[in-house]
């Protein structure tokens, strides 16, 4: 029963707060429609048991993404005290008119028929397995997997994180003029 | 019971929902807001799969570097949006037409 | 899989008797266990934050030789009813130039953030509301929701001060994140476990088994927590945030009345959370300094008393802390988060790595009294 | 009897719901409570009694991001260590303590590289473009 009301709202935070990203126009306000959408993908991830993975999505994308995202916003959004009409006040040329949403609507249509009629078929050959609700802790079954099956994939995200911090770093370190 | 199917409907949508903000928004970062939203839909289909149709936790394991990369990819992305900005003084994905400066 | 007080309730026998009470619908039974559970826990703590308020002011006034609040009550003991009556009845301003879906979301992503951690804090082995797998994780992830209600409160404002504290917020609480989370991963290691359960289990019996005296390194380990998680509260000496001096308020200069006063209460909820975490998971959290063989309620209760002593006497500390020290520089603070906790973080957690590998994960005291067999 | 493991995520949703809850309560309890008379002076953004000058959404010191910027890769290699962390008792338990700290502290070592880097290259410096200017004039 809770499991239920727990996927109803996470489904409904999930599906709302991801078509208010698809169309309000402000980007700020883009981007903490994303938040909702990514802590109702968290809450739905804890319904499938997986509840290491709901807690990185939290921690990495609302935790650092997100403020990573609305830093670039801010940074982006204005210089000398004028706030680019562009970015954060009023309607913004950049973020869409509707030409490009009608485009993208069509081609979402289309994706959505073509992916349904797949997916019904994948879903019905699938076998009904029972599930049962008491689940084994994931922690450490992701640990011995992580050292074990997967551990150059572990040591190789580090180096693809030290990459990305040197890379990034200096792309945006500050310049002298 | 919740089904797989209503997961990986809610999944598609998701990624169309990433596709639409991709297609319509000319803001850089709002690219970068709908690829977030697609790599999770990717995310969540892995995790639905390892619950309903295999009994190990790869696609855990799967999503989890996945969340790795994206914080990876946003990381790189941002710092080359904000040096964009620096030098063109916009977002818009039009003006970006050249390689140098 | 996951202990909660429902489970821990469910070994009586007049559980099954609320339950016949019930008809049998264990689900609705087990939502209103929680519902007074998490309804107690917040009155507790919103009353925690309220005297919070007071005991800031009643010790500031103490270390500067005044008397402090004393007309309200006994001792003025009530100033914080007043103070939150006050609150209620101010008029609402909003600046015009405002972002008001915001200028909304952000208290509430604040308390949200704050009264989610609730629900894993170890009040006693019993009364854990719920001690998931992930626990201090879980603890640490949610918290973060708090850096991003500073950044947009700060931002929906669309004033300089409040921008500029906003600015500042986020990333002094995302920098401090980065020891805090480093000296628990030492923890986690010790423990072999993210749970509260876990981790307090191995924290049975004297204070030497406690893990703060476990090693040299996670000695280190809970002063850098400690360092970390005043920053992360942006309490003085690191309230750059909302410096009064500087910043007239930081984030929250231009809210008012209620709205403001969501903020002070979460802030004051966090500092008794990380000051509950810091006990628990260094302090030795609930357990008695015996081991009993058996376990009834009352015994419970001795457990949270244990455990809201420790709490409270780190909250104490912190309060001892910001009548003490003066505010630092914003160079100074980036630097002692980069340069110093974070190194020294990294440090304790290889230590404490080779520490487990070369002792058996004994503790010194263990070392010491059992001869290392 | 037993109950199942997602009850220990009820009381997450009841405590996010009494938050919402108490937000919106409050907010009811002083539209009723408060006095409300908006002034146009009142609701100018405080800038100690001046009259403000623009927008305060205006473009901020790149610094702010790259403080981000590294956060968010610390923080990411903290997750990935949480749960080899969780377990390495329990390696160490079963005889592949050596193999565990091997891994683990490759993997930390990857960390403390970047950590260095930044160091070096003065990101973790808050002033540091102030000074080389300085340098450079005198």
């Amino acid at each position: 029963m809770f499991l239920q009301v727990l996927f109803l709202l996470s489904a409904t935070l999930t599906i709302g707060c991801g078509i208010a990203v698809a169309v309000t126009r402000n980007l700020m306000h883009s981007c903490v429609f994303l938040l909702g959408t990514l802590i109702g993908i968290a809450g739905l991830y804890a319904t499938l048991g997986a509840d290491f993975v709901a807690v990185t999505q939290i921690m990495v994308y609302v935790g650092g993404i997100v403020i990573l995202m609305l830093f670039a916003v801010m940074l982006t959004g204005g210089k000398d005290f004028v706030s680019r009409a562009q970015n954060l006040l009023g309607l913004a040329p950049s973020m869409g008119n509707k030409w490009t949403f009608a485009l993208s609507g069509l081609v979402g249509v289309v994706f959505i028929l073509t992916n349904v009629k797949l997916l019904m078929s994948v879903a019905s050959s699938l076998p009904t397995k029972e599930i049962n609700n008491e689940l084994p802790s994931t922690v450490n079954e992701i640990g011995h997997l992580l050292v074990k099956d997967h551990v150059l994939a572990f040591e190789l995200s580090s180096v693809l994180l030290l990459g990305a911090l040197v890379g990034a770093a200096i792309i945006a370190r500050p310049r002298k003029q | 019971m919740i089904s797989l199917t209503s997961y990986l409907l809610i999944s598609l949508f998701l990624f169309v929902l990433g596709l639409v903000v991709m297609i319509a928004r000319k803001n850089i970062v709002a690219i970068l807001l709908g690829i977030e939203l697609i790599l999770n839909a990717a995310a969540l289909n892995f995790v639905a799969y390892s619950r309903y149709v295999t009994n190990n936790l790869d696609g855990h394991v799967f999503s989890l570097f996945i969340i790795v990369v994206a914080a990876a990819e946003a990381a790189v992305g941002l710092a080359i949006v904000i040096r964009f900005f620096q030098i063109k003084e916009s977002t818009h994905i039009d003006e970006a037409t050249q390689l140098r400066n | 899989m996951n202990q909660t007080v429902v489970s821990y309730l469910a070994q009586y026998e007049f559980f099954d008797s609320l339950l016949a009470l019930f008809g049998g619908n264990q689900g609705l039974l087990t939502f209103v266990i929680f519902m007074i559970f998490c309804l107690a826990i917040v009155g507790m703590c919103a009353t925690i934050g309220g005297l919070g308020t007071y005991a800031e002011r009643k010790i500031s006034a103490d270390i500067q030789a005044r008397i402090g609040p004393n007309r309200v009550g006994p001792y003025g003991i009530l100033q914080f009813l007043a103070d939150g009556v006050k609150m209620m009845t101010k008029e609402d301003v909003m600046p015009f130039s405002a972002d008001k879906f915001l200028f909304y979301l952000a208290p509430m992503l604040a308390l949200v953030g704050v009264f989610a951690t609730l629900a894993v804090l170890p009040f006693s082995t019993g009364f854990t509301l719920s001690d998931m797998n992930v626990g201090i994780f879980y603890l640490i992830a949610i918290s973060s929701l708090v850096g991003v209600s500073v950044f947009l409160g700060g931002y929906a404002s669309n004033s300089k001060w409040s921008m500029l504290g906003g600015m500042r917020g986020a990333s002094q609480i995302i920098s401090y994140e980065i020891p805090v989370t480093i000296s628990i991963l030492a923890i986690t290691l010790l423990a072999g476990g993210m749970g509260f359960g876990t981790i307090s289990a191995h924290q049975r019996g004297l204070p030497t088994n406690w893990f703060i005296f476990h090693n040299p390194f996670s000695f280190i380990a809970f002063f850098v927590y400690f360092v970390g998680a005043l920053a992360e509260t942006n309490r003085a000496p690191f309230d750059l945030p909302e410096a009064e001096s500087e910043l007239v308020s930081g984030y929250h200069t231009e809210y008012t009345g209620m709205r403001f006063g969501f903020f002070a209460l979460a802030e004051y909820i966090e500092v008794f959370v990380v000051c509950g975490v810091g006990a628990a998971l260094f302090l030795g959290g609930s357990n008695l300094p015996v081991d009993l063989s058996f376990d009834i309620i009352p015994l419970q209760l001795v457990e949270v008393v244990i455990f809201m002593t420790k709490a409270l006497l780190l909250y104490y500390v912190v309060i001892w802390i910001r009548w003490t020290f003066p505010r630092l520089r914003v160079d100074q603070l980036m630097s002692i988060c980069w340069k110093y906790l974070t190194p020294i973080a990294i440090f304790n957690l290889v230590g404490c790595a080779i520490w487990v590998v070369l002792f058996n994960g004994k503790s010194v005291a263990q070392l010491l009294m059992g001869g290392g067999h | 009897m037993t109950p199942t493991s997602f009850d220990g995520l009820m009381p997450v949703v009841i405590f996010m719901g009494i938050a919402v809850a108490l937000f919106w309560g409050g907010h009811f309890a002083s539209v009723l409570l408060a006095p409300s008379k908006p002034s146009h002076l009142k609701s100018t953004p405080y800038e100690c009694g001046e009259q403000p000058v623009g927008s305060a959404w205006s473009m901020f010191n790149v610094r702010f991001y790259v403080v981000g910027l590294i956060f968010i890769i610390f923080d990411v290699e903290s997750v990935l260590m949480f749960p080899v962390a969780a377990i390495f008792r329990e390696l160490n338990d079963m005889g592949q303590g050596a193999y565990a700290l091997i891994i683990f502290l490759s993997f930390i070592s990857v960390l403390i590289e970047g950590i260095a880097y930044c160091w070096k290259k003065g990101d973790l410096d808050w002033v540091k473009s102030f000074q080389v200017s300085h340098k450079k004039r005198s």
